[in-house]
């Protein structure tokens, strides 16, 4: 597949995006307090803690949904304030989510296939047509699809639903949708939650592949331990919005902070 | 026509210019990928297949040498044995699903310095036991996906082969020049293939076939079917398998008809509905799956749909197979048949994908006589062949109009059939195999002086019919004390046609008459016993309830009437018989893991009740030690009843 | 049943992508075109073509429209009429102004106009959602037929303050006016509907149609995949009101051959509306279904008692026609919540399994 | 600069110029709006419970008022008329939650939402079915209700109220309070205002779904009632009634859809707004802005305040 498109070119190991004393509050309840962290193009960087302590509130960060009341975030060398969703799409920005938001009304097929929306320019009227350049435009993004859809190995469910589909599958769907955009920077929000070991296993083989494969920077929230030391090259803690530790699987699972965190929340 | 032409080419390479030649236009292989049937036509192959060999030979590939090809039907498989054969080296087809052990011996065996696979899981299997394989230098893969930041010095895709041949054949002439020589220089006799049987009897043998006798079976039977270019076939059967490199391959070039490779093999059957081949071939295992699906699916159906649809299917039991037969019907008895094919018959086959079949074959083993008929009363042309890989599968077939569910059909074409005093069945036929791969011994034992091959399968050519009746291996095959043919086998499939019979085990070699051993189906005569309101507790409870025993008699009585109905077989009808207390099972060491049964070990493992059934008496103690699902052993004890028989005189013909 | 699809496959993309991918489909929408632009302009009657079919298609039409908005775009619309009126008043003014363009050209061209006006209403739905936005629109509703009424110009000042539809000719034959032939008038709305279905299906088997559908299912998630929320749904409002607008002009031109403001009222909103949920939302066959059923059954209950012999007051049957449709508008929402067209589809599969269930 | 004249400063001079004219418009604006708030009252009491936006709210407040009209003119005591009334409200409320939101029950809203559409269309046919489509005089004074006006002598001149009005203000007050007063202190008040958040949280109060639903449609129902006679006294019993009824959708907008204290300003708001809008500003555009003012209101306040008057910020979480 193709290179992930546009922005100025990091190369392997620079830090793609930095996010430097990030505070985030709804109302008076603060999710994310003066948060610094990194993360290295190529890297697989997990972010984990226990429930609540500001996992998912970061990623929307990152993603430009929530936007921080504090603090700067640098993206490819760009800093910005404020920015809409759909910038950091354009920017580079995949993202999954917890529990899954796929476009259910529409078939996996079709859900892959809008995420293809940004690398498609044909006009309105080519498109109301449907004639030459826009079909033309249409079978290239229909070929890329399917090679998602071949890599993901969800043949079979190409014209389900997604409202039908299992919930391992959606899920992949999901991935295959954020995959479409062919993202430098890949955000997972707990892409294996609610799976059997089996498609754990599976999930975590594709992100892998993902990784190596397209060479795309992934930051993903994990519960499961085993997975995060498996896949994440450096892991970063939160706690109550609040970092507690930053490093490689190993270091921080021996940091105490680290242990007394999930001790604390495993009543 | 094809194969007029296909004389005058005599090996594969020559064959694929000739329909480049011939049908450069017409599709020449489909392969669903990506979600559509991405097509080639016969130019694209030769094109692709000649970029291959200039590459093979550029990586080393020589003349005589082998090259092993792992993984399922795909074109680029296909295409390596093309290129390997044009530049006369000999593909070595190897079953995907073979263990590394198996693996190991036949590319070991067969000297492989090449090997083109599909996937990375090929390459996995392989590289396990590479130590054990010295010769082999080079592999060749399909498939990329995970293969990435494996050591790439002796490994290739097949894509930059293809590629680094075709940059080759533009840039250097002499090379293209070079490719033409080698192709002229194929001889008929060479070796094209080495297809190793399955090792169901000891270490598998590699059977080596060559271009011409390949060509000239395929012609033959091409113009038996009048198979041409419009034809389309689906192939999903094992590469490494005589049937697929028969049908589908040879065939195919000969031919020049259209082959298509499924997506994967879970979505074979979604493939074949979309593809809707012509000429389709299918063991009895798989139609006997396909119909129980049908019949499950029909079970939810609506009320009056079912009724329609059970009616219908009657109306086509009395009449389908009469009119795909091309007899006389009744008027009423057409329109009928007229009106179910719109209901029933028509979308049946069309969600099955048989809509354009023209020509169907069934082959492997025997297949039930309801089954057989089932298809064809629908309108499907289901015919039966029986072969071997020593023979390049055809040995008899069954011409359209003249067919049978218990005969495979007279002779094809060109071959001779004789029968061994011992019952053997001995061929000779243009597609023959030259010889076992490094084996002129066993190659001897399997010829006659005058040229003929054993099967090994016993079998006599049926009156009536004039075709050829298998009956059993060759070495099963006893006779009673009065000398009469005894084939267990035969018997035991008679009898196992009927769903309420499981297993039979039939012994008599060396006896006065003939005795059977029967398991019951526990599914369908336990629906039996509810619909009668038998009450029974376990298996063998309702084994032994007498009005069990009385169906199953008549069962067994039923056998032996169509035993009598022709007079080989006429003397061995079975006098009495037992219903097992227990089922036979692989974990008790009495089937196969393949569920075929192993008759010396229940043999002594049944003595008791042998012994009983030949002395007489009306029933008989048997303690049994039994394996239970969680591995504990156990004793099972029961006295088991013993029924006699009315044999029916030989005299009586059965209506046809 | 009477599919026949083995060796029905698809070697590219391009057919695997046509709207028809089945022959038998292919062959059944030839048949009905046929019978449409055919068998009908020879054999109905002026009730047939004038009554039925010509209000039949309109309808269609502008169910299509708001089903653009509605079904694809999840944005609840009560102000269809408005637009329609719009695309009406817009045909009147134009073709006054300048007699001497075709009519027709001025009945597609004024669904520019009401397309303009519906991005203006439009605006508020990025803020706005579900039902807060169907108040919105019924803003832009009751603000319109206002000025139908209440803005002379919009009808050259006629002393009536209705529009009377002057005769234009195509081709030397009148197309609109008093001396204009229903079978004419048919025709001409027959094709301008056939072309803008196959341009929507276009639209929304594209690009823009998965940005709809994608902001209808899960705005945020669009908005995560790069889609602009404020520009896709304001072009929903454009193409759908174009549709409205379109629908509007041809009901007055093509059907009414002259009307008052209170022909866009709010009812015919809701009507329309009616049409497309009964009909399926999301579908664009769905709508000729709910257009069918909603403004033919009540011509049918007409008819039936009369024809019945039943002595029927006209009024008794005015009243019956309302029970019954409410009736059964509330009992389909129960049969079948996704409109006649999943019935559609549901029975089409069943024919494609046949003789299987499933 | 003639025109920012006439919108900005004209019409406040003409307030100053004369008062009473001023207080004459806010009282009429006042009363229409408690009539607004009264159909928005059972819009909110359906929707707060059954989470059902009853779209036929409008309708029904013609059709208790046809009936009850109907009644008296087929020779029915008026007062005994009025209870047949009630009575068949119930009986719509128990044929509604049998025949429509049982079967409907775990539809999406929208479904729900055109649904009551369908009853709309049912209504309408059934009311003019029985007691034909031509307007009614409602029999205000039978049922007691007072008759004539008084003139109040303020602001240097005199300021007319008809005593129905008064009369009207005080029912809906009455109404209003004692709907409070229901939904705060008996148990099935606070059942309902329970289901609203959860239904299991219903059932715990020992009602079951069924019963809520019949309860709630038939509180609107009086409701209902109540409206179309107030209404009907003002002007006549006729099915023009349901477009105004309308209305009560900009009401709901500022009000929210759940508040019973927003439905009352919200109706207030729109009332007094349109009245001073139509009669300061109307002449402008060329009167008649009326119709639509309402809707501009809430639109340009939703604008503003998505979430309504009473409605607190939705965060929007993924």
């Amino acid at each position: 597949m193709r290179a992930p498109s546009g922005g100025a070119e990091i190369a392997a190991g620079d830090v793609l995006l930095a996010v430097e004393n990030v505070s985030l509050a709804f109302g008076g309840v603060k999710a994310v307090s003066d948060v610094s962290f990194d993360i290295r193009k190529g890297e697989i960087r997990a972010i984990i803690g226990p429930n609540g302590a500001g996992k998912t509130s970061m990623l929307n960060i990152i993603n430009g949904f929530y936007h921080p009341q504090q603090g700067r975030i640098t993206f490819k060398g760009q800093t910005r304030a404020k920015m809409r969703p759909y910038e950091a799409a354009h920017g580079g920005i995949g993202r999954t989510f917890q529990n899954v938001a796929l476009f259910r009304g529409m078939t996996a097929l079709d859900n892959i296939m809008a995420g293809r929306t940004l690398k498609m320019h044909r006009s309105f009227f080519w498109q109301l047509l449907r004639f030459g350049p826009a079909v033309a435009e249409e079978v290239e993004h229909r070929r890329f699809v399917e090679e998602i859809i071949d890599f993901l190995k969800i043949q079979e469910i190409r014209r389900t639903p997604v409202g039908r589909l299992p919930y391992g599958l959606q899920k992949r769907v999901e991935l295959g949708r954020a995959l479409a955009m062919e993202p430098e920077l890949l955000l997972l929000d707990e892409p294996m939650a609610g799976m059997n070991i089996e498609e754990k296993e599976d999930m975590s083989r594709f992100i892998l592949d993902v990784n190596d494969h397209f060479g795309t920077t992934i930051a993903l929230i994990e519960h499961d331990m085993g997975v995060v030391m498996d896949l994440s090259d450096r892991v970063v803690v939160l706690d109550h919005g609040v970092k507690i530790a930053d490093g490689t699987p190993d270091q921080v699972m021996k940091d105490q902070a680290v242990i007394d965190a999930y001790l604390g929340v495993a009543h | 026509m094809a194969h007029d032409a296909a004389a005058r080419a005599d090996t594969f390479a020559k064959l694929l210019i000739r329909n480049a030649d011939l049908h450069g236009a017409r599709t020449a292989m489909r392969h669903k990928d990506l979600g559509i049937w991405q097509s080639w036509t016969w130019a694209d192959s030769l094109e692709i297949v000649r970029a291959y060999a200039a590459g093979l030979h550029r990586l080393g590939l020589r003349r005589g040498e082998t090259i092993a090809i792992v993984g399922a039907n795909r074109p680029k498989l296909y295409w390596s044995v093309m290129a390997a054969q044009m530049i006369g080296a000999i593909p070595v087809p190897v079953y995907a699903d073979a263990v590394a052990e198996e693996l190991a011996y036949v590319l070991n065996h067969a000297e492989v310095r090449f090997a083109a696979v599909e996937d990375q899981e090929q390459v996995d299997k392989i590289q396990s036991v590479a130590e054990r394989l010295p010769k082999l230098e080079r592999m060749l893969y399909d498939e990329t996906r995970g293969l990435r930041d494996y050591d790439h010095t002796r490994l290739y895709s097949i894509d930059s082969v293809i590629a680094d041949g075709r940059k080759a054949l533009a840039e250097d002439k002499s090379v293209a020049e070079w490719l033409d020589a080698a192709i002229a220089a194929g001889k008929g006799s060479d070796p094209s293939i080495i297809l190793y049987t399955s090792g169901t009897t000891g270490t598998s043998k590699g059977v080596v076939l060559s271009h011409e006798r390949s060509i000239k079976a395929a012609s033959d039977t091409v113009a038996f079917d009048h198979l041409t270019e419009q034809d389309v076939a689906l192939a999903y059967l094992p590469l490494a398998w005589v049937g697929d490199h028969y049908l589908n391959y040879a065939q195919g070039m000969v031919a020049a008809f259209c082959t298509a490779c499924p997506e994967s093999g879970d979505t074979a059957m979604a493939d074949l509905r979309e593809i809707g081949p012509t000429f389709y071939f299918a063991p009895p295992r798989t139609l006997e799956l396909l119909l129980t699906r049908v019949t499950i699916r029909m079970e939810d159906a609506g009320f009056l749909k079912r009724k329609m649809f059970h009616y219908f299917i009657g109306v086509a039991r009395r009449y389908g197979e009469r009119i795909l037969n091309g007899e006389p019907v009744p008027l009423q008895g057409r329109l009928l048949y007229g009106l179910g094919n719109i209901l029933v018959y028509g979308p049946l086959k069309n969600v099955l994908g048989f809509t354009r079949v023209r020509t169907a074959y069934t082959a492997g083993e025997a297949i039930g006589p309801d089954l057989f008929a089932f298809y064809r009363s629908i309108g499907l042309n289901l015919k039966q062949l029986y072969g071997q890989t020593e023979a390049f599968l055809y040995v008899t077939a069954q011409p359209d109009g003249a067919i049978y569910s218990d005969t495979v059909g007279p002779a094809c074409p060109n071959v001779d059939i004789r029968i061994a005093d011992n019952g053997e069945v001995l061929f000779k036929s243009p597609g023959m195999f030259t010889g076992y791969f490094k084996d002129e011994a066993k190659t001897a034992e399997v010829m006659t002086p005058d040229g003929f091959v054993k099967t090994g399968d016993a079998g006599f050519f049926d009156e009536k019919t004039g075709q050829l009746k298998i009956i059993d291996r060759a070495k099963d095959v006893g006779r009673l004390n009065d000398g009469t043919l005894f084939a267990p086998k035969y018997i035991e499939n008679k009898l196992k046609f009927f769903p309420n019979i499981r297993e039979a085990v039939a012994v008599g070699d060396k006896q006065d008459f003939v005795c059977a051993m029967l398991n019951i189906d526990l599914t369908a005569v336990g629906s039996w016993a509810e619909r009668n309101n038998v009450v029974y507790s376990s298996y063998q409870e309702l084994a032994g309830h007498p009005l069990v025993y009385d169906m199953i008699e008549k069962h067994v009585a039923d056998v032996n009437r169509s035993l009598a109905a022709d007079k080989m077989m006429a003397g061995a009808q079975i006098k009495r018989f037992l219903i097992l207390h227990k089922e036979l099972d692989a974990d008790d060491g009495e089937l196969t893991r393949t569920q075929k049964v192993r008759r010396g070990f229940i043999a002594e493992r049944y003595a008791p009740l042998i012994t009983a059934l030949y002395d007489g008496s009306k029933e008989a103690d048997i303690a049994t030690e039994v394996t239970f699902e969680d591995g504990r052993k156990g004793v099972i004890r029961a006295r088991v009843k013993i029924r006699d028989m009315q044999t029916v005189p030989a005299a009586v013909e059965k209506a046809a | 049943m009477f599919y026949r699809e083995a060796g029905q496959f698809k070697t590219s993309y391009t057919a695997d992508m046509a709207v028809f991918p089945i022959l038998q489909d292919r062959i059944g929408i030839a048949v009905v075109l046929v019978i449409a632009a055919v068998i009908i302009p020879l054999f109905g009657n002026d009730f047939l073509l004038q009554a039925v079919m010509t209000p039949f298609l309109v309808f269609a039409l502008a169910s299509i429209g708001l089903n653009l908005l509605t079904g694809y775009t999840g944005l609840l619309s009560l102000g269809t009429a408005g637009f329609m009126g719009v695309g009406a008043y817009a045909c009147y003014k134009l073709t006054t102004a300048f007699p001497g363009v075709n009519v027709i050209i001025w009945i597609v061209a004024s669904g520019f106009v009401s397309a303009a006006v519906g991005v203006l209403f439009g605006l508020p739905s990025l803020r706005i959602k579900g039902f807060y936005l169907a108040v919105a629109t019924l803003a832009a509703q009751f603000f319109l037929s206002w000025c139908f009424i209440r803005v002379p110009w919009l009808f050259n000042y006629n002393v009536s303050g209705a529009i009377e539809v002057p005769t234009r000719t195509l081709f030397g034959v009148p197309v609109t006016g008093p001396n204009s032939l229903p079978v004419t008038r048919y025709l001409i709305v027959l094709a301008i509907v056939v072309v803008m279905t196959w341009l929507a299906s276009n639209l929304i088997r594209g690009r823009f149609g998965r940005m709809w559908m994608a902001v209808r299912d899960m705005d945020i998630a669009a908005e995560l995949i790069g889609i602009r929320l404020l520009h896709t749904k304001l072009l929903a409002f454009a193409v759908s009101s174009f549709y409205c607008g379109v629908a509007g002009a041809m009901m007055v031109f093509l059907w009414y051959g002259g009307a008052e403001a209170d022909v866009f009222n709010i009812n015919q909103s809701f009507t329309i509306l009616f049409m497309v949920i009964i009909g399926g939302l999301g579908s664009l066959i769905g709508s000729f279904f709910g257009a069918a059923l909603i403004y033919i059954l009540p011509i049918i209950l007409r008819i039936v008692p009369a024809e019945l012999g039943v002595p029927l007051h006209a009024a008794t049957v005015e009243h019956l026609t309302f029970i019954i449709v409410g009736a059964l508008i509330i009992g389909f929402l129960i049969i079948e919540p996704h409109g006649l067209a999943r019935l559609w589809q549901i029975g089409k599969q069943k024919l494609r399994v046949w003789p299987f269930p499933y | 600069m003639d025109l920012l004249y006439k919108v900005f400063i004209d019409p406040f001079l003409q307030m100053g110029g004369a008062p009473d004219l001023l207080v004459q418009t806010l009282w009429d604006g006042l009363v229409s709006g408690i009539l607004y708030s009264l159909i928005a009252l059972g819009f909110v009491l359906i929707f707060k419970a059954s989470g059902v936006f009853n779209f036929a709210q409008g309708i029904m407040v013609v059709f208790a008022a046809l009936t009850l009209v109907g009644l008296y003119e087929h020779g029915v005591p008026a007062y005994l008329a009025l209870a047949i009334t009630v009575v068949v409200m119930l009986g719509l409320a128990f044929s509604v939650e049998r025949l429509m939101l049982r079967p409907l029950v775990n539809q999406p809203d929208i479904i729900l939402f055109m649904a009551t559409f369908g009853l709309t269309y049912f209504l309408i046919g059934l009311g003019e079915l029985v007691f034909g489509g031509d307007p009614k005089v409602m029999i205000a004074s039978e049922l007691g209700l007072p008759k004539g006006a008084i003139e109040v002598k303020m602001a240097g001149g005199f300021v007319s109220l008809q005593k129905i009005d008064i009369a009207a203000t005080v029912i809906a007050s009455v109404m209003v309070a004692s709907l409070a007063v229901f939904f705060q202190k008996t148990r099935i008040g606070r059942a309902l205002r329970a289901v609203a958040d959860s239904h299991k949280a219903a059932l715990s109060v020992g009602i079951s779904l069924e019963q809520i639903w019949v309860i709630v449609w038939f509180a609107a129902g009086v409701v209902a009632l109540a409206t179309g006679i107030m209404w009907g006294a003002r002007s006549e019993v006729s099915f023009a009634l349901q477009i105004i009824a309308l209305k009560a959708l900009p009401v709901l907008i500022l009000g929210g859809f759940t508040s019973i204290p927003g439905a009352i300003v919200g109706g207030l708001i729109i009332g007094i707004g349109e009245k001073i809008g139509e009669f300061y500003w109307g002449p402008l555009l060329g009167s008649g802005i009326e119709s639509w003012l309402a809707y501009m209101i809430a639109l340009v306040f939703l604008l503003f305040r998505p979430q309504g008057l009473f409605g607190e910020k939705i965060i929007e979480r993924i």
